[in-house]
């Protein structure tokens, strides 16, 4: 479905990443990354989704190099992001900008995003002007409307309770299998990842460190010294 | 012929590195787009003319900015604080309506008769430069315009108080928490801008004619040169200036006929290849 | 006398209270919790310290100066910091600028850009960058050395643990054991509990704007306390 | 209706705001003068000052105002050239007359003449054949020529030039400086470079003034044998430019010192009402053109424009600008023109000194065939 | 079922009430005002038009435009120019001028509307003072009139009107109240369409916008072409009114004035920078018989801008909020 070959993106000088390459197949399968500050797992999701050109490298989609295609482009083909720093329309309401989107793509499913957000009861708040949790809740939906086939999210779980990223995690599994499609979550909490996921990909440095399934990668080394720590 | 040409368009350039500092000021630092700057200069220039007549030259260059910095106290607390939360075209109408007034003041009490002061004796001789006999007054205020804003660039780059005007202007609230007293900066950034009005408007006595028309002539100018120079950069806007004032006599020699259009080909042509200006937020914002 | 007293403390933004009536005192020395779901005030009862909220009752004492009627930067003078939630970096500040804004009050203690560096050495290679050109987790780090940078008396921290990485998680739980040994308060809002436990000695629950649980950290875990965090 | 009425435009804003103040006081000297003999067919005339912002628009809002609702019958006072055609279209079907007293155009009294426009100061060209006149006798061959990049200056440069070839003479360079020039040092530079015996100046305003103080630091003038202004170094910007002009000529349509009883009765009235100032041309204009609207209200008896306008073609009258004539071909009067020097005055500041005084007859030129009333 | 019957009876009942507002104020001020407060009042309706042009950009993208009196001015140029050397008929030269500057929007807009608030102002003011000096400009002297500007008179009728029709204040009051209730009504029911929704959304985050599928910059260069088309109405409106073009029309102050005319009446909705204009042309006028146009006007700006923080109109909706609470609530608030 997602495939990225050779994936290179410098800042100026710095490498942020270097000739990284992920296949991401298994649909209904949650795909985790996971890797120390600076790994470059959110400049992976920029280049994939169309955020920032990689400076070498492709991205293809079912097949196809979207490398050059634009944003929306991807967007309205199916392929759909959440922000690690929160992205929403601050002076319009909830609703608003959810029945926005949601309009524009054809989604009739605005309910039941809203339930698995728990966004009922802040339909009608100005975004900028509720809880930063919340505001980060609706820059999930937004990335789900749509009916999106790839799902790229950086950190959906930040700002949560454990619990609730767990809670999300779980539905986030559910969406994914039910509809079939890929998605490929950016994660600090790993006890959520590793319950969760069912690849785990691990980056540092700009490299990529290892692929497998929670249980290898948990044990691996490089790993625990390069990232998990304690939380190992 | 060419050494005379950038000698020219650096005194002009130094004249309007000087406003376009004072407003980059306000606008880069206070968020504040000063339509009425070009009223607070034409005020320096009348204060510069009764002053000189009194002390001379010399006193009034130190005691027009002084005053107009006071001017820039009661702008601060009489209309920028009040304001705060208005949006910037509101704010900057106003400032607009502010300097119509200041204008009608002026011509009131001074009437309607251009003036002008004379450069003081050591000043208005011309030296031989290069084998060039060039006036004693341009380099002087090629001197001054640069060097004001230099330093004015150099404070706020390299100093620590410069540090925190640069941190209040881009977000007061952090600043206040890291226990920067943003209000007594922003009264700071306020009268400096209008000081360098001031500075520019007893400058401008001895070079060009003090007359009820002068703030309009200036005002359009220096905001393209804000602009171009980058959302509030000093260093910007003083690169901006002496480019303006370079594409302007430039134009008037070599494309005479079209010479009024270059400075806003300049903008547009500046603009749409860089948005943000030449300084793109190097210095602030 | 108490680092920090807050007494019934009504607070909200424009017209609308969030914070009715919440009471918190912090010793010196000492390392709070608050903990709470989304939208329960925590980040209110924080901002409320530096004027960043609209107070309309109660009182805010810092030692013995009363504040929640002074100007934004007194807190900070009186030797509080606070690394925000959102972090609140000044975007077209470097790296050190960021760092240096710490340094406003002129605090003098431990914790200078060498001490920083130490504990986060990705941000000495980035000192000259703009601050906003961090990854997540390196703004993350540098909102709290710049908080560090102060010196504080009393270190008030919104969710540090967003965004990090465990292995920093765990390298943030020593620092902060380790200054509150040097007798500095810590005050600590955070989601994520394993940091709480190990970090904090008591925890004091938000609800709504009011304080509806409290007590020692090995305590967090009930299930009554679990049931008032979701509340 | 106990007094007639008169619409004075004055504009407020922009660099012709200056000028306002002097306006005002011509127009209430001359107001005051007109009562004191006596009226306009045993009534009082009565000023109605408008002010507007100097453009068309306002200006034709300001006129409507003054004649709808004010009754005035006349309209004068500050214009620029674009406001004068945008007027004169109107007054036909606004009922009234205006007699011009600034824009010099030789269009509004030529190709765009107009039935209810009478022109009171003098056109580009009349100041042209003033000039000439002069230029005959003081054998300044070979001439430099720096103008407003503008409609004005470039008129006045081509006439200039047809003017000195016909003298005999020749023209070197020909600059122009985009009106709002603020730096002339490059223009300097080109023109002392290399000077011809006389520069012809055709620059106005705050422009001439920043040419002026600017060519002093440079000794620009002192290069030449004659510098000639073209409302260059009027009244209004003489103190500014102070020391900067001594020596250059300039023609005006009136000075202080001009002759005539009348004028030097004016001159005397506005030092005293006006704590000793000395009247502009501008006023001086303004004046007369009060005193010809009285003298056509005495004449015509009656306040109804087809009668005032019968009356004000083919008017002559003494004037402060001394005997005149309304032609009434093109309604532009015929009077005389002052050729004046900038001289150190007896209080060491500059004045002018009227060096030859040019009968209208001898520099108006002929109706312009294009004028179709 | 209540409220779906109430609401169904209250859009004809708006939509009547509307008719009877426009057939009044088409006719009536016709027979009750004087020739001189009548043509007062055409200026303020023409000046509201470029200010709501002003306006809409402001409130639905987020863009000022200090560039609207380069269109309105431009217009009329073209407008007279198509006539006197193309030899147009008048009805063939509005349509030419009209498409004419529409179509020099959209190029311009198609470059400047991509880049941030200030520099899309200034890019505005710069090609607005662009255009007022080539106006100028020696070469195209004989078309122009230069500094002068052009006397406009036709011959021949638009729509069976003549030169004199639209010049006496009584015949041009309907036509400029029609146009500016057409254009009123449109841009209300713009803003409230799927294209205001999307610009207020790209106005606030751009980036979310891309991210949600939408083409973030055509929607812009629709508005900005929207809105010169109604400052080209105004502009032609003008023209046709006032006979004669110049300049100034094309300058700065034209269209600080309508931004300002924006501003005082409001510039949410269409009706307060309608408002606007008309506070403004009647001022200005009672500003210049007091001697003193440039002095009050300034104290009006800061005087209007600082008491009515969301225009006069918003004042007033806001102060009849308060008293009549229940009145018109937003929708969703309980
Ligand atoms: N706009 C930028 N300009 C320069 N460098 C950048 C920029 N954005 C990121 N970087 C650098 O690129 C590297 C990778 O950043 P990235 O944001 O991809 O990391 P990450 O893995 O998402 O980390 P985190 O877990 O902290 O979010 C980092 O070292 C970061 O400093
Ligand atoms: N800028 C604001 N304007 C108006 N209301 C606000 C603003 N910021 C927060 N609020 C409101 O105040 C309440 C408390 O918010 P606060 O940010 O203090 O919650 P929190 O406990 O910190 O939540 P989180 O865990 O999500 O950070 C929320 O209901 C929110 O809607
Ligand atoms: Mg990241
Ligand atoms: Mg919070």
């Amino acid at each position: 479905m997602l495939k990225i070959e050779g994936l290179s993106v410098n800042y100026g000088s710095l490498r942020a990443l270097a000739d990284v390459d992920l296949d991401v197949h298994d649909q209904g399968v949650l795909h985790g990354i996971i890797g120390p500050n600076g790994a470059g797992k959110s400049t992976l999701l920029d280049a994939a989704c169309g955020r920032r050109r990689p400076t070498a490298g492709l991205v293809r989609y079912r097949g196809e190099d979207i490398t050059k295609r634009s944003v929306a482009w991807r967007r309205r083909n199916g392929m759909s992001r959440s922000f690690q720093r929160t992205s929403i329309f601050p002076d319009l309401t909830v609703r608003e900008q959810l029945e926005l989107v949601a309009a524009h793509l054809g989604d009739d499913r605005l309910d039941d995003i809203i339930r698995l957000m728990d966004l009922g009861s802040y339909l009608d708040q100005q975004a900028g002007r509720i809880a930063y949790g919340v505001q980060r809740r609706v820059d999930v939906a937004l990335a789900l409307l749509g009916r999106p086939n790839i799902l790229l999210m950086d950190e959906p779980g930040a700002g949560l309770s454990a619990v609730e990223t767990l809670r999300l995690f779980e539905h986030l599994r559910e969406l994914v299998s039910e509809q079939k499609i890929v998605a490929v979550v950016v994660e600090h909490d790993v006890e959520a990842v590793f319950a969760c996921c069912g690849m785990v990909t691990v980056l540092d440095l700009g490299r990529h460190l290892a692929t497998g399934t929670p249980a290898e990668i948990r044990k691996d080394s490089r790993v625990i010294a390069a990232y998990l720590g304690s939380a190992a | 012929m060419i050494a005379l040409l950038i000698a020219n368009s650096l005194a002009l350039a130094s004249l309007l590195i000087m406003l376009a500092s004072g407003l980059a000021l306000i606008y880069g630092l206070r968020d504040v787009i000063n339509f009425g700057h070009g009223a607070l200069y034409m005020l320096g220039a009348y204060l510069g003319y009764t002053v000189a007549k009194v002390t001379g030259f010399w006193l009034a260059l130190l005691i027009v900015p002084i005053l107009l910095a006071l001017v820039g106290i009661v702008l601060e607390f009489l209309v920028l604080r009040p304001l705060k939360s208005r949006s910037h075209i509101e704010v900057a109408l106003v400032t607009l309506g502010l300097g119509i007034i200041l204008g009608q003041i002026i011509i009131f009490i001074y009437g309607g008769e251009a003036r002008s002061i004379d450069a003081p004796a050591i000043l208005s001789g011309s030296v031989t430069v290069l084998g060039l006999s060039y006036p004693v007054y341009r380099v002087f205020l090629i001197l001054m315009g640069l060097g004001s804003c230099v330093s004015l660039a150099v404070w706020l780059r390299f100093t620590s108080s410069g540090l925190f005007v640069r941190a209040v202007s881009q977000d007061p609230g952090v600043a206040r928490m890291m226990g920067i007293n943003s209000d007594q900066l922003s009264l700071l950034v306020t009268s400096l801008s209008a000081a360098f009005a001031g500075i520019a408007g007893v400058l401008a006595g001895p070079y060009l004619s003090i007359d009820p028309g002068m703030d309009i002539v200036m005002i359009v100018d220096c905001l393209i040169i804000v602009v171009i120079g980058g959302t509030g950069s000093i260093a910007g806007a003083i690169i901006a200036a002496l480019l303006f004032g370079f594409v302007q006599v430039a134009g008037s020699v070599f494309l005479p006929n079209v010479a009024a259009l270059v400075p806003y080909v300049l903008l547009m042509i500046v603009l749409l290849i860089a948005p943000g200006g030449i300084g793109r937020g190097r210095v602030l914002n | 006398m108490s680092l920090l007293r807050i007494e019934a403390l009504f607070a909200g933004y424009g017209a609308s209270t969030v914070l009715h009536g919440a009471d918190l005192t912090i010793e010196a020395g000492e390392s709070v919790a608050v903990v709470g779901r989304n939208g329960a005030g925590k980040s209110t009862l924080l901002l409320s310290l530096f004027r960043e909220t609209n107070v309309t009752g109660g009182a805010i004492w810092v030692g013995d100066t009363r504040i929640e009627r002074m100007p934004g930067y007194t807190a900070a003078k009186l030797g509080i910091s606070i690394a925000p939630q959102g972090r609140r970096l000044l975007p077209n500040l470097t790296v050190r600028e960021n760092l240096l804004l710490g340094k406003a009050t002129g605090r003098a203690g431990p914790w200078d850009l060498r001490s920083i560096f130490k504990l986060f050495p990705v941000l000495e290679e980035r000192a000259g960058q703009m601050g906003t050109m961090l990854s997540g987790g390196q703004q993350q780090m540098l909102a709290i050395g710049r908080a560090l940078m102060a010196n504080p008396n009393l270190l008030l921290l919104d969710e540090p643990s967003e965004g990090l990485s465990p292995v920093l998680v765990d390298g943030l739980v020593d620092t902060l054991i380790d200054i509150r040994k040097a007798g500095t308060g810590v005050l600590v809002v955070e989601q994520h509990l394993s940091l709480v436990k190990r970090a904090a000695e008591r925890f004091v629950i938000l609800s709504k704007g009011e304080v509806v649980g409290a007590g020692p950290i090995e305590l967090i875990g009930a299930a009554e306390n679990q049931a008032l965090m979701a509340l | 209706q106990e007094s007639v009425k008169v619409g004075v435009l004055l504009i407020d804003s922009g660099p012709l705001a200056g000028l306002k103040e002097s306006q005002t006081n011509a127009v209430n000297l001359a107001i005051e003068h007109v009562n004191a003999a006596g009226g306009v067919m045993g009534k009082k005339l009565e000023a109605d000052f408008i002010t507007y912002p100097g453009t068309p628009d306002t200006a034709v809002d300001g006129a409507t105002r003054a004649i709808q609702k004010n009754g005035a019958v006349f309209i004068t006072g500050m214009d620029t050239s674009a406001v004068s055609p945008a007027l004169a279209a109107k007054l036909p079907a606004l009922k009234a007359l205006m007699l011009e007293v600034f824009a010099q155009a030789d269009g509004l009294t030529g190709k765009g003449c107009s039935t209810n426009l009478f022109r009171v100061n003098v056109s580009d060209s009349i100041i042209m054949g003033a000039v000439k006149d002069f230029l005959k006798t003081q054998g300044v061959k070979k001439w430099d020529i720096l103008a407003v990049d503008y409609a004005a200056g470039r008129d006045a440069a081509d006439k200039f030039k047809t003017l000195v070839a016909g003298l005999g003479g020749s023209v070197g360079k020909v600059l122009f400086a985009p009106s709002g020039t603020a730096d002339f040092g490059a223009k300097i530079s080109e023109l002392g470079n290399d000077p011809a015996e006389g520069l012809f100046v055709t620059i106005f305003g705050s422009d001439a003034i920043n040419l002026a103080k600017q060519q002093q630091q440079f000794g620009l003038f002192k290069k030449y044998k004659m510098v000639l202004g073209n409302s260059f170094v009027i009244p209004q910007v003489l103190p500014a430019m102070g020391e900067s002009v001594l020596g250059v000529y300039q023609p005006l349509g009136f000075v202080p010192g001009f002759p005539g009883a009348k004028a030097e009765a004016f001159v005397k009235a506005w030092k005293e009402k006006y704590n000793g100032q000395l009247p502009p041309y501008t006023a001086a204009d303004q004046y007369a053109a009060i005193e010809l609207m009285a003298a056509s209200l005495n004449k015509a008896k009656s306040t109804d424009v087809n009668a005032l306008r019968s009356a004000l073609e083919g008017l002559k009258a003494t004037t402060v600008l001394g005997d005149v004539e309304i032609r009434a071909g093109d309604h532009q009067t015929i009077r005389p023109m002052a050729i004046n020097q900038i001289v150190a005055g007896s209080d060491g500041k500059p004045t002018y000194e009227i060096k030859k005084i040019e009968a209208g007859s001898d520099i108006i030129p002929a109706v312009d065939p294009a004028c179709k009333m | 079922m209540l409220g779906h019957a109430s609401s169904s009876f209250r859009v004809p009942a708006a939509i009547v009430a509307g008719a009877i507002l426009f057939g009044l104020g088409g006719v009536l001020p016709g027979y009750l005002a004087s020739d001189f407060t009548l043509k007062l009042a055409n200026e303020g309706l023409l000046l509201g038009l470029l200010a709501l042009s002003v306006a809409f950009l402001m409130s639905e993208a987020g863009l000022v435009a200090l560039g609207a009196a380069s269109i309105y001015g431009g217009s009329g140029y073209l407008f007279a120019i198509a006539m006197s050397e193309w030899g147009m008929s008048p009805g063939a030269a509005i349509v030419f001028a009209f498409l004419a500057v529409v179509a020099y929007g959209a190029v311009l807009g198609a470059l400047i509307v991509r880049t941030n608030p200030l520099a899309f102002m200034m890019l505005t003011l710069a090609a607005g003072e662009m255009i007022r000096h080539v106006v100028m400009l020696e070469a195209v002297h004989d078309y122009t009139g230069g500094a002068d500007g052009l006397v406009v008179s036709f011959k021949g009728a638009i729509l069976g009107m003549q030169a004199a029709d639209f010049a006496n204040p009584q015949h041009f009051w309907p036509i400029g109240w029609t146009a500016v209730w057409l254009i009123g009504v449109t841009l209300w029911s713009v803003s409230r369409s799927r294209l205001g929704a999307t610009l207020r959304a790209v106005r606030q985050n751009e980036e979310r916008m891309r991210f949600s599928g939408f083409n973030t910059y055509v929607p812009r260069v629709v508005a900005y072409i929207l809105v010169n088309a109604v400052a080209a109405v105004s502009g032609l409106l003008h023209v046709l009114n006032a006979g004669f073009v110049s300049p100034e029309s094309l300058g700065l102050g034209v269209s600080t004035n309508a931004l300002v005319a924006a501003l005082m009446g409001g510039t949410a909705g269409s009706v307060g920078p309608l408002a606007g204009g008309l506070i403004f042309a009647f001022a200005q006028d009672e500003f210049g018989a007091r001697g003193a146009t440039q002095l009050l006007t300034g104290a009006a700006i800061v005087l209007f801008i600082v008491v009515f923080p969301r225009g006069v109109v918003g004042g007033l909706v806001a102060a009849v909020r308060r008293v009549l609470p229940g009145i018109d609530r937003p929708r969703g608030k309980t």
